[in-house]
């Protein structure tokens, strides 16, 4: 224990069990990352809020929605897609191609994806700027705040709350559009006929979204989400970084403070200390302490930076996109490299590139039709009154297509054996003919009869095909055939 | 005591009680061995009378080469810390790590494809699933555990573990138990429920080694040179202390006879399946989650070199976690026959345990800000930051899987197996791999590891196989669920439960490459830590070596 | 003096802090459990619940010994698909008897908590020795040895003398004949079968692996699930007054 | 590194006291609880409570809280499954009016016939026929195709409806007379016919039979019913006897015994426990199982 301090007991409760943390006002920037986050902001929030209303024609039989969740129907559409239960497996190769790109993304340029395009960096930025509009730029909110009620602030606070959960409304209500006919849906919801079950979504993504973006904003980033830990674990030193340039910025200082110093022939640095960086800073870091948890590497100190070093003169990227390999060669007064092409990303993109041509490949090679066979299990097989064995079994047969379609079922295994499924009475040569409607299943019963001298064993394997006759499309399953 | 004992040697009370003990338990084992009734409990009671032969000669040979003194409980001014024994765990804990993972492997692929089960019954998947629960959690868990505890306890406390063979006893003993219970279940030795598997008698070893651990643990406490027990000591003691609450009411048997394997619980049916599941889950809650904190609080303030980021956060997640983590167990017994209110509670509770969970990770996240650099070139620190992200993840995803509603689709499917491994091998498995990677040249004096750039290779090999992993258990276990209740437009089932079986091979093949590479990561710890031990360090250490090292022995 | 004060008490105090703990998670199992031993709701009122038959029994401890719950559930949950799947919801008093409980956690199989009856005893045989020869899709294990080792019954009488000790309901009647009972469940020709379901309703004797020559650990288990879930007679049971 | 002020030790980095303690080199900052933390955790506890007073929840002496919602899993269930029920007697509306080979022939009808037909048939069924409906002796198996009274939907129909010698008025009844019993033919007669019944499917007879004896035995007794070769009469539920199944079993021992004591198997009507729809499904279903005609 280090000597002269107090020990815990006497000062201990000195303090709030809990506080609240320190608001942040982030101030207006302009400049070029300032207009990409608006065109990024522009298209995610422009793709989730219209996508239900985009259409997609898939014949009679199935839904008219580009992008449709339909559980009743358990179906998944997605354009020119339509995955069935069974194929949800897509959903991890799709799960693993994106922690890749994050991983590819992260190699290349840090947290772009926090910065730019997570749902939390975009809706606090769209709840920011409408928070601006409403109460001004940063000083005046901090004034605002600060300043006692007037019927002024609580006409300004009102109206930016009641647009918060305006857009935090239409958010939720666009969410369920994604599982229901989106037009329907918008009519029933507006004529209040829709399910229970829509407005409870809509009123807890309402909510999720009003405290997520408008109170806890940066809390999320800092304390609760999960991906900058890894990310930060992750990243490597030829990864870009918005960096604070420590050798050409320091030793700060106010421009007034710089030029008594030049003048004393002291170094000084391109930092005027004027807290432009903090002031815009959605997260309230100070970049100047270099990497730290809180930054989403959102680029809008560089934009505020580079306007300063506009107004005093000096050239931009005092702070940048940069790695920590060229903050050392520059110590070491070596040219700056950026390694974009290196193992890692060049693995990264393999993977990427494989898994990605793994899932194309079965996507466009994707069966429209499957066959399953469940063999009866009580009794195993029926001898008959003239000595030949039944089987039994379950057939059942997918049609993935909005067609109806008619298949030929045939069996390999046994010479001589004949199927007959019950209640059927289209056949092709002896071989039962199943029609199975528009994108649906079917089950049927077979029968399978084989005479007792073509048996070879007690169990015997077989094989049954179904075959699409225009086609040509078939799909095969396993079985086996059991005799005494 | 040790200045009036210089002359001549004498036995200890511990070694002579110890070596009355072993000789007893051998001569039992011996009499059990003659007229058992089955041939496991031939077995195990063979392998205990072996055990105890082994035992007393290496007390009776400890005591002739010991000097007459025992060691001190300080030079210089220094504790003496034990830490030989600390580095026997660590060393057993690589052992059971790489073997649990491995057995992990092979049921993966055993359930892509049947015909590896052999047809043989004693490489069965039934039986190999304990094996590998049992090796990760406890020969693995327990031993990182074990290891840790010892470690952070004496350093902590500033003061030489309290008994000499006392410690040997726990880490043998319970090692003993982990050889007892894996070779039980695959001879079929099972009381079946699970994650308490092993059988009466190796449920009552363990008990007598658990209360001489707890012994050994406050032993250490009370002869501590530092006011204030620190809170990873804390998160150790909960651990200890409920686990042998619930080992104890969960595995209350009977033996049909002392010279038989099998026993009957004294639990049935609903009252047995709440007893379980409380035990089950708490398993989770006090061994993983308790134990495992009390590592993070140790091992990440001291690697990152900074503060634990709030001290009242401790205390206020401490107590509120052990609190209501007892009352989720009934959330595994949601819709089933178990009253409604009772799952009520578990589910309520384990919402409510969200926060508590959050406030270990909190602490542990937050102890890094001002440290964060350190992650670029600390690939230790990475992995242990990753595994509080992992803790984070599943502790929420526990309390969202908790809700009815949630539960009712993901139960009994993969999904299950999904979260929990995010918990295992994400949370468990990083924090122990980084308290691991700390130990071992700590404890043998190497300025670094062997290799850091192994680390990066572990580290990223296991990342990818949890994503694999991860990913495909969830989509599985929901696509399951969802196949379950699916009916079609007649109001009739849509799928029989056997093409839910076919629609799983995909999955269970992604899964399995993803416990490939997770276990090719484990071989390159292995062979790190084995030269770090033989070799010391081989490139230039790229960071100094952790400071406040204190001669091992 | 706050609370976070009066912590260091606990801080410097480790029994303090070791009986602390100890009382602070015993509430919550304390509060869960101990009413499931006295509230009357907690087991329904059922007719047909009988102790299992020693062959029945001893085909249990064989479930357990493969581990069998690893992969199948015994509980059905009060879902409309799962009762259409697998028949009524279980009761907790159709597990009364059930030391340990079968309920399970995973379903890598299908539910068996109604299998009983459902199919042919030689189809569970064949099932058991190489599923993938009937469910070809099947990912289970084969137990051809269970077909081959005679069933061990050294300890049938002491098994049912402890679960008499623990309050299950074997008479001596029963513990004096279960070796008897065993044998003859397992032979529908033999002469105590009459005795066997007068002590035992309802259990179902069957030459189970299709050879009464031999007692095989076969026999026990398919008896064993065969039985499964067909004792509560449904056709009086209450579900109303059951409600939970 | 203490604040000169006030002797409290504060971090340089985050600016915060620390408790003043060290352990092993680690210290510990007295920073506040982050209030999103608290709040969260307050937010969890009011809605754990406000489940509480809706559900049941806390056990007490002799009961437990119900909750304010009256909520019951089972009841619920038991709702959704009479609503399914009722959806599938909607669905199954058209069986009423089908004639049963409309039924066979029409998938959707089929389709829903065979389910229905299966859930009753596990009902009401199993019990005697076996749940794979594979029988037992005595029992016939209704798998294969050898059929007693008639193994057409209708006959099946019928059957269902009104059972064999059930109490039911418009049951079918055949008679099976015990010839030994009722001292019609002697234990000699008895043995040859039953040689010449073997005969009939090329199974052995007993020792020392005469087969001729037995074939006029056979003309004289057995042929009005069970036909001049063996191959059975339906309408009065007389098997056939040239063929490979047996429903009271082949050996000489049972063949003996059903001429002796004679065979009457009941079958129970059910006209008066199904509804029509499940009769008509069941009769579909039990015709499906490979043996209908």
């Amino acid at each position: 224990m280090p000597d002269g301090t107090v020990p815990a007991e006497a000062y201990i409760d000195d303090q709030p069990l809990y506080e609240t943390p320190k608001k942040v006002y982030p101030a207006a920037v302009h400049g070029p990352f300032r207009r990409f986050k608006w065109f990024v902001m522009a298209v995610t929030l422009g793709i989730y809020y219209f996508l239900p209303f985009v259409r997609w024609d898939r014949g009679p039989n199935a839904p008219d929605q580009a992008v449709l969740v339909d559980f009743e129907g358990r179906r998944f559409y997605f354009f020119a897609i339509e995955l069935w239960p069974q194929e949800i497996y897509y959903i991890t190769g799709l799960l693993v191609l994106a922690s890749v790109v994050l991983f590819l993304a992260n190699a290349l340029a840090g947290r772009v994806w926090c910065g730019y395009t997570c749902p939390q960096t975009v809706w606090t930025d769209l709840f920011l700027s409408v928070e601006r509009l409403i109460e001004g730029d940063r000083r005046e909110r901090i004034k605002l705040d600060n300043g006692p009620w007037t019927p002024k602030k609580v006409a300004q606070k009102a109206t930016k709350h009641f647009a918060w959960l305006m857009i935090a409304w239409w958010t939720g209500g666009a969410w369920v559009l994604y599982f229901a006919d989106a037009p329907t849906l918008v009519r029933d919801l507006a004529l209040f006929e829709a399910p229970w079950t829509a407005y409870m979504w809509i009123g807890i993504l309402t909510g999720t979204t009003y405290l997520l973006a408008g109170f806890a904003r940066e809390q999320v980033c800092i304390y609760m989400c999960p991906w900058p830990r890894i990310q930060a674990a992750l990243t490597d030193e030829h990864a870009l970084n918005v960096t604070y340039r420590v050798d050409r910025g320091e030793p700060r200082g106010s421009l007034k403070k710089s030029a008594g110093q030049a003048a004393k022939g002291l170094k000084t640095g391109d930092c005027i200390d004027c807290y432009q960086c903090v002031h815009v800073c959605p997260t309230g870091v100070d970049i100047r302490e270099g990497s730290q948890l809180g930054c989403i590497q959102c680029g809008l100190c560089i934009d505020a930076c580079n306007t300063i070093m506009d107004k005093i003169g000096k050239p931009h990227g005092l702070i940048a996109y940069d790695t920590d390999v060229n903050v050392g060669r520059r110590a070491e007064g070596k040219p700056e490299v950026f390694n974009f092409i290196r193992p890692r990303t060049l693995i990264y993109t393999g993977v990427l590139a494989l898994v990605g041509s793994i899932m194309l490949y079965v996507l466009v090679t994707r069966d429209f039709v499957d066959v399953t066979a469940q063999h009866d299990r009580n009794p195993l097989y029926v001898e008959l009154a003239n000595g030949d064995v039944r089987n039994g079994y379950r057939i059942h047969l997918m049609n993935k297509r909005a067609v109806p379609r008619r298949f030929l079922l045939t069996m390999e295994g046994i010479e001589g054996a004949e199927l007959e499924v019950v209640g059927n009475d289209l056949e092709v040569f002896g071989n039962p003919v199943i029609e199975v409607g528009p994108d649906s299943t079917r089950d049927v019963r077979l029968l399978v009869f084989a005479p007792r001298d073509q048996i070879p064993s007690k169990s015997t394997p077989i094989r049954f095909r179904i075959t699409e006759a225009e086609t040509g499309e078939s799909a095969t399953t396993r079985d086996f055939f059991k005799a005494p | 005591m040790s200045a009036a004992m210089n002359s001549h040697k004498t036995m200890t009370i511990g070694e002579g009680g110890l070596l009355a003990f072993i000789v007893v338990g051998g001569l039992t084992s011996l009499v059990v061995a003659g007229r058992a009734l089955d041939t496991p409990m031939q077995i195990h009671s063979f392998i205990f009378a072996l055990a105890a032969v082994l035992a007393g000669i290496a007390v009776l040979k400890r005591y002739y080469d010991r000097p007459a003194e025992l060691p001190p409980q300080e030079i210089d001014g220094l504790p003496n810390y034990n830490m030989g024994i600390v580095k026997f765990l660590t060393v057993i804990s690589v052992f059971w790590g790489v073997v649990g993972f491995l057995v992990g492997l092979i049921i993966s692929l055993q359930l892509a494809w049947p015909a590896l089960n052999f047809d043989f019954e004693y490489v069965a998947f039934s039986r190999l699933r304990p094996v590998h629960t049992s090796a990760v959690i406890f020969a693995f868990g327990g031993n990182v555990l074990l290891a840790t505890s010892f470690y952070v306890v004496q350093k902590t406390c500033r003061a030489r573990l309290a008994g000499e063979l006392a410690p040997w006893f726990v880490a043998i003993g319970y090692n003993l138990f982990i050889v007892i219970a894996a070779t039980g279940y695959v001879l079929g030795v099972t009381q079946s429920k699970e994650y308490a598997e092993p059988e009466w008698y190796a449920d009552l070893w363990l008990t007598i080694v658990w209360v001489v651990y707890l012994l050994v643990f406050l032993g250490t406490l009370w002869k501590r040179k530092e006011p204030h027990i620190y809170v990873a000591n804390w998160f150790y003691l909960a651990f200890i202390v409920t686990i042998a609450m619930l080992h104890i009411v969960n595995n209350l048997t009977i033996p049909v006879s002392i010279f038989s394997s099998k026993s009957v619980i004294v639990w049935s049916g609903i009252q047995d399946a709440m007893v379980q599941w409380w035990y089950g889950h708490n398993a989770v809650g006090f061994f993983l989650t308790a134990g495992f904190l009390a590592i993070m609080y140790y091992f990440i303030p001291k690697r990152a070199e900074r503060p634990v980021y709030s001290y009242r956060l401790s205390i206020v997640h401490f107590w509120s976690l052990i609190f209501i983590y007892i009352w989720a167990g009934p959330h595994h017994l949601h819709y089933t026959a178990v009253p409604q209110w009772a799952q009520t509670l578990g589910m309520t509770f384990s919402i409510m345990l969200w926060m508590p969970s959050w406030g270990g990770m909190i602490n542990g996240l937050m102890t890094l800000s001002g440290a964060w650099d350190k992650l670029r070139t600390d690939p230790v620190l990475r992995m242990m930051v990753v595994s509080v992200a992992f803790y984070g993840m599943s502790t929420f995803e526990g309390p969202l899987m908790s809700v009815r509603a949630v539960n009712s689709l993901s139960h009994y499917t993969d999904w299950t197996i999904g979260h929990v491994h995010s918990g295992a091998m994400g949370w468990v498995g990083y924090i122990s791999f980084g308290a691991l990677y700390c130990l071992v040249p700590w404890l043998w004096n190497r300025k670094a590891l062997y290799s850091e750039k192994l680390v990066s290779w572990h580290f990223w090999l296991s990342t990818i196989g949890i994503v694999l992993y991860i990913t495909s258990m969830w989509v599985a276990g929901i696509m399951q669920g969802l196949m379950w209740r699916a009916y079609t437009e007649l109001g009739f089932l849509q799928f029989a439960f056997i093409e839910t079986v076919e629609a799983m091979h995909p999955f269970y093949v992604i899964r399995a490459l993803g416990g490939l590479l997770f276990v090719l990561g484990s071989f390159v710890m292995a062979y790190n830590i084995y030269m770090t031990i033989r070799h010391g360090e081989r490139e230039e250490p790229t960071r100094e070596a952790a400071p406040g090292m204190v001669p091992a022995e | 003096m706050s609370i976070m004060k009066r912590h260091t008490i606990l801080e410097k105090n480790s029994l303090l802090l070791t009986v602390s703990i100890l009382v602070v998670v015993s509430i919550g199992g304390l509060v869960e459990i101990v009413p499931l031993f006295y509230l009357k709701s907690t087991i329904e009122k059922v007719e047909g619940m009988r102790p299992y038959t020693p062959l029945e029994l001893a085909g249990r401890e064989i479930y357990v010994r493969e581990g069998c719950y690893v992969c199948h559930s015994q509980m059905i949950r009060p879902m409309r698909d799962e009762i259409d799947r697998y028949g009524h919801y279980s009761l907790a008093a159709e597990s009364m008897y059930d030391r340990p409980f079968q309920w399970g956690s995973k379903r890598s199989g299908p539910d068996l908590a109604r299998v009983g009856g459902k199919y042919s005893d030689q189809w569970h045989m064949e099932h058991l020795i190489n599923p993938q020869a009937v469910v070809p899709a099947s990912i289970m294990p084969g137990y051809p040895h269970i077909a081959e080792r005679d069933l061990e019954v050294n300890v049938v009488r002491e098994t049912l003398r402890t679960h008499q000790f623990l309050g299950v309901p074997y008479s001596q009647e029963k513990i004096d004949n279960a070796l008897a009972d065993l044998r003859a469940q397992a032979n529908p020709d033999s002469e105590g079968v009459d005795a066997l379901l007068e002590r035992y309703p309802k259990a179902v004797v069957s030459d189970f692996d299709g050879d009464t020559s031999r007692l095989t650990e076969m026999d026990a288990l398919i008896a064993y699930l065969q039985m499964l879930g067909t004792l509560v007679d449904f056709s009086i049971y209450d579900n109303k007054a059951n409600l939970r | 590194m203490a604040d000169a002020s006030h002797g409290r030790d504060v971090d340089e980095l985050s600016g915060t006291e620390t408790t003043g303690h060290e352990w092993d080199g680690i210290k510990e900052l007295n920073t506040p609880l982050p209030s999103w933390w608290v709040w969260v955790f307050y937010a969890t506890v009011a809605w754990s409570v406000v489940y509480w007073i809706l559900m049941p929840s806390w056990p007490l002496i002799s009961d437990y809280t119900k909750g304010i919602r009256g909520h019951s899993q089972r009841a619920l269930v038991a709702e959704q499954v009479a609503e399914l029920q009722a959806f599938r007697a909607e669905r199954g509306a058209g069986l009423i009016d089908a004639a049963l080979e409309e039924i066979r022939d029409t998938p959707e009808l089929l389709t829903f016939a065979m389910a229905n037909g299966q859930a009753a048939f596990g009902d009401n069924c199993a019990a005697c026929h076996g749940t794979g409906a594979a029988g037992f002796v005595g029992y016939p198996n209704l798998n294969d195709d050898a059929w007693l009274w008639g193994g057409t939907l209708e006959d099946i129909h019928q059957t269902i409806l009104f059972g064999i010698r059930s109490a039911h008025d418009e049951t079918r009844f055949g008679d099976m007379p015990g010839f030994g019993r009722d001292g019609v033919l002697d234990r000699e007669q008895i043995r040859d016919v039953t040689a010449y019944v073997l005969s009939l499917s090329g199974l052995e007879g007993p020792t020392g039979a005469n087969l001729e004896e037995g074939a006029v035995i056979y003309a004289d007794n057995c042929a009005a019913c069970h036909g001049d070769n063996g191959e059975g009469v339906h309408a009065l539920g007389a098997p056939n006897l040239a063929d490979a199944i047996w429903l009271f079993g082949s050996s000489i021992e049972q063949v003996t015994e059903s001429i002796a004591n004679g065979r009457a198997g009941v079958m129970p009507a059910f006209v008066d426990r199904l509804d029509p729809i499940t009769a008509k499904s069941l009769a579909v279903y039990v015709h499906s199982l490979g043996g209908g005609q």
